[in-house]
């Protein structure tokens, strides 16, 4: 046990702060949640991978510096303390990219991986559908075989995709075998939103931004060049992804410091009329993110060391989507009568409190992932 | 000890209750989101039906109307949502000045009161504000208002500066505490509503909504989620009728037993609102659909005249520091 | 809405403290759950019988003094006040009695209710079975019709029986159809425990104390006069009982108020090396005991002018045994590092809270009462 | 950045488990319970093998065993519920005594240390007691001692009276906080093995009782309830860990670290304590089922050394009042 940085890790970490802190915007960019929000982070993305920080763990080859899995870490500490935008690019990068380079065919990752990682391509994921949400197996969107061109037809509707309404592609399952049931019978898509028979509705979510969509397909052709992994095997697939949703790659420690670390400063400023159980939940808050931050070195070790990640990773993802609940609950708290204001110096608190409440929600309900723990972590069974 | 309304009490929420149906569904809410002065439309109707003044002495003592009516009212206004400055105008401002000013009061009179942020201002006619524990009512062209934007996008804010004179006072340090207890005590009754109002709904969804080809509501998570909204209400609600009981005596004890209504309130309104969305899912995330406009409500609510966790300091100077005499059994 | 006490309930008050405070045992007894404990309170139990305090809700002629539920309040309230000892008859008092009083022939009650509320004659609850606990339709053990003799012959195993050790008959539940499953077929008994056949083993609680027993039955004889209800029908009998035990009878507001005045002199004493958060935590419990002693005047109200308690009893009992638990946790809190003494002036309070443990667990553990509140007060479907 | 045991560490880990499986099953932590002095015999195969003596600088120096090494083997002990004052004599006192005063350490040394209330001081051979912050070796004929009873009765608990003196100080400021810490840190790691034991006890319990035909452990509440114990022991551990590195290496930070590591022990085993025992139900609640055994240790050392709203306030202590230097990253 060493719980030092190595000499390179913390060059790396020296590296990354440097380049972060002149480059990282000033003032705040708008939210990229918005139409005028995502163009801004897309020329943020394209300094990022200028600079060879957009996907560091990537090959060289595709614009990253083959990060490890410590380094990976030691970059998102630093992008979240440097106060660095959100990435609008991280449902392509930390959810599709894991899966192509995985089952991905050479030409497929080619073709893909630097547009993605440049945000020349930016990509939105389809999962849910109406009727299709914790039970993504109900999923009734379909694709019907067109062999004189070589490819697919899809019909049906995607739903909550985030940022759908800005993306240029999706990634999804569709049902390709109508007799097949349940996670039978899929097969997994990529979806240019810019086709024929693409339809795609904003959505506004809670807090006001339209960071969701509705996204209609009515026979819109996919080549075979665009189904990732075997037809029929798109639940398999998709798992992979949701495997690295709910796990390591997408929720790092460093956002949740920085925010602890921001509410450590909310405190002080408010310290003198703090209620006292306010104060103790500022040191949970804190504590827990320390422990969130401990846990992730454990595991990466174990990873680096030739570990693979299971079902524990559902219990990364309910601690970080609560604990990032309490870290914004306390900072209302902590605001008193003022947290209800969504103008001023402290609206950032109420806004992200509103996107906090999404964490329990997606990539699986926490009642989901309780019973995933329950089931596969500790071995009960199944009803 | 007889700890339920009279049947006139309830007969008349119900009144109420009917005519905000008609008024005041959720669109109406939807729209104060964005028309211009954040309000329902309702408050003519209810100032017919004589809602708004109930609480105008004189009314009060012919109808022998008191604070524990006007509180189940508040509840019922808190079910809908409704976007008018009741509390304000009727629980808080309303008696004090027909008590202390009585010429103040007219047919065309909309008071509100808070601080420092000010609901509706920009529409009252007169705004009862405090300072150094007095109550002073204020002519809004005395005053300087600079609106702010709350997550309630009907809730219209106003920060309000203004200078204290001896011609706007209108009531002393007992006056000012019972105008912030009457407050804290409205808008505990309607968080009470709101609550009730998100588990009612969720509870619907939860029927309706299948996964995995039955319906949410009977996976036993959902089940607790929901049970304990049902207990939290349950153990709020007599807390709020038996303060409202005491401001109506004026019992030495109240402003201890509006803060134990404030604080359960609270906690249960903003439990409701966490379990709602949760059991909800993404559709409850959208502002398409309407619990967003109940639940930041009960947000804005809960964190105004003393969150819970000031309610209960100020039960805890009361019963463990003595500040007061601990309550009589 | 008024909510002073009439001069009458003033009255009964004022005598009530006169009396418990004159008479209530210095110091305390030991724990009735203890055979020496088991004799003294039996002592006590006559004396509070002799002076008409043993049950005040009854008619005079079974010893009460036909009180109003909300003069019975006020009894408990200065019953708790004063530190009375634990009512060691309360098994017959508070769930058996309300049975026989709607379900038992007048011969019935004539013969048991007043050796029952002078404790000449004291009761033990036999429901639970190795297993069937949560799941009490699972009971096993039977009556054989004894035509003969005019009679049952049972047989079988009752569990967790309280005080089962030190009393003299026990009420409680046993198949007499063999064919029938579930709830059906199952007959309600009054079985003397001193009566051939029978085996009480006690068994020793969490707190040291010999509180539970295992009682077993080989062939033991119960005359017809000792069927309660109709044959064949114990579960609905029964269930007139557990009705009783979650609901208002057993758990009266008076002793969670005395704990929360307790926890407040406790806290005083503290004060200057409390933590803070603990000092909201005592005002939280205080709060709690005061909303259960509000709800509980709002239920009496309603059940005074004609109501019924339903399904709702269930929310009583979620939150009485999970606000005792919360009361004894904080008084550890404040206790620090000698919280885990057993011996010294403050040792009621680990017994305390061992006892308090038991709140979410008997009567139909609080998992199966939140079912229950979900599916019978809000109308969610079963599984 | 490595955060994992070497494999040396993990394999007298291992070595340790069997020995403890052999010489410390259920049946002795209960005849502790009632014998003479509170104690499992184990403590002689414990030595022979080096557990014991582990921390002796002489031990350490040769075979490069630290605090980290220490700290797995002390949560072996909690999974055990090992009654043995291993955490005060290993953890605490043997390497304070062996460092400051060697001569006082022979074969048949058996210190212990804590206070006010000191377990096993009566089966001791001197006892390591602080006071105004110094450390000093007091022998047990020089001190009153008085019986204190646990509610783990194998916790042979005094209250110890005595006088410092010049002759018996064997340790400054330095050294005290360092003797806390260790404390501190040893119950922390008991902690997550006796939670860890709760669990898996409760777990397979859960799979095998049967309630309406099915095991209880299939039900959703229970599932969630083992999964939240799950999630407490997950969160806490490398802390623990992170801890013990901090201590082996007198990071400046250490004492911060500690305390969030008893915090966040204490937490989960009490949680684990009360999910175990509601998962049981009835049975559990017996004496003569083991579980209560694991139950009343994790009390007793949840709140010993600094319960956890203590140590989260030293934690506050340093990151909000900036009592010491904020953590580097």
């Amino acid at each position: 046990m060493d719980l030092t940085f190595t000499e390179e890790e913390q060059a790396f970490r020296a590296e990354a702060r440097a380049w972060l802190e002149a480059n990282v915007p000033r003032p705040a960019l708008p939210s990229g949640d918005t139409r005028e929000g995502f163009a801004l982070h897309k020329e943020w993305e394209r300094a990022l991978f200028d600079a060879r920080w957009a996907v560091v763990s990537w090959p060289r080859e595709y614009g990253g510096r083959e990060a490890s899995l410590m380094e990976w870490l030691i970059f998102e500490e630093e992008y979240y303390r440097a106060g660095g935008p959100q990435r609008v690019t991280q449902n392509g990068i930390f959810l599709l990219a894991p899966t192509l380079f995985e089952l991905g065919t050479k030409e497929q990752q080619d073709r893909n991986l630097p547009k993605m990682a440049s945000a020349e391509e930016t990509w939105c994921q389809g999962w849910s559908e109406p009727n299709a949400g914790s039970d993504l197996a109900g999923i009734k969107s379909r694709a019907v075989r067109d062999e004189a061109n070589g490819g697919w037809r899809l019909s049906g509707q995607k739903t909550w995709t985030t940022r759908g309404a800005f993306c240029d592609r999706m990634f999804g399952v569709f049902r390709t075998d109508p007799e097949a049931e349940r996670h039978h019978g899929l097969t997994y898509f990529l979806v240019d939103l810019h086709a024929d028979g693409v339809t795609v509705r904003p959505v506004e979510r809670l807090d006001g931004d339209e960071g969701f969509a509705e996204v209609f397909l009515e026979d819109v052709f996919v080549p075979d060049r665009d189904v990732l992994g075997g037809v029929h095997e798109g639940w398999r697939v998709a798992m992979a992804t949701t495997g690295s949703e709910r796990g390591l790659t997408l929720r790092s420690p460093g956002r949740f410091m920085a925010t602890a670390a921001r509410l450590i400063e909310l405190y002080r400023a408010h310290a003198g009329d703090a209620d006292p159980t306010v104060r103790d939940a500022v040191i949970r808050a804190w504590i827990d993110a320390d422990a969130y931050r401990w846990q992730t070195f454990w595991t990466v070790t174990r990873l680096m060391e030739g570990g693979r990640t299971g079902p524990e990773a559902s219990l990364v993802k309910i601690f970080w989507s609560e604990l990032d609940v309490r870290l914004h609950a306390t900072a209302l708290d902590l605001l008193g009568a003022d947290a209800e204001l969504v103008d001023g110096d402290d609206a950032a608190w109420m806004k992200g409190w509103q996107f906090a409440l999404s964490g329990p929600i997606y990539a699986g309900t926490n009642e989901i992932q309780r019973n995933v723990v329950a089931e596969r972590v500790l071995g009960l069974p199944r009803r | 000890m007889r700890f339920a309304f009279t049947d006139e009490q309830l007969a008349f929420r119900d009144a109420v209750h009917d005519l905000l149906e008609k008024e005041c569904p959720p669109d109406r809410v939807r729209e104060a989101w964005t028309n211009s002065d954040g309000r329902s439309g309702a408050w003519d109707a209810l100032s017919e039906m004589g809602v708004t003044g109930l609480s105008h002495p004189d009314v009060a003592g012919n109808l022998g109307v008191d604070e524990i009516a006007v509180t189940l009212i508040l509840e019922e206004t808190g079910r809908f949502a409704l976007p008018e400055p009741i509390v304000e105008h009727t629980a808080v401002a309303l008696p004090a000045v027909a008590q202390h000013v009585p010429d103040a009061v007219t047919e065309s009179s909309l008071f509100v009161a808070g601080g420092p942020l000010v609901p509706y201002a920009t529409s009252a006619t007169a705004l009862l504000l405090e300072r150094d524990k007095h109550l002073y009512l204020v002519d809004p062209a005395a005053a300087t208002l600079t609106p702010r934007a709350s997550v309630d996008r009907s809730r219209r804010l106003s920060s309000v500066q203004w200078d204290p004179s001896r011609a706007t006072k209108v009531g002393d340090v007992r006056d000012a505490a019972l105008a912030f207890d009457r407050g804290a005590l409205g808008v505990a009754a309607q968080l009470i509503g709101l609550a009730q109002h998100m588990l009612d709904t969720t509870v619907d969804y939860a029927k309706e909504r299948h996964q995995f080809g039955v319906p949410i509501g009977s996976f036993q998570a959902v089940k607790h989620h929901l049970a304990n909204v049902a207990l939290a209400l349950e153990f709020a609600r007599p807390l709020i009728y038996r303060a409202a009981h005491s401001l109506a005596r004026r019992d030495s004890q109240r402003s201890v037993h509006v803060s134990t209504a404030k604080a359960r309130a609270s906690e249960a309104a903003l439990l409701a609102a966490r379990v709602a969305l949760q059991v909800h899912g993404a559709i409850g995330y959208t502002t398409e659909y309407d619990l967003h406009l109940w639940m930041k409500r009960a947000w804005a609510l809960a964190a105004s005249w003393g969150d819970a966790a000031w309610h209960r300091e100020r039960v805890g100077r009361a019963i463990l520091d003595g500040e007061t005499a601990a309550e009589e059994q």
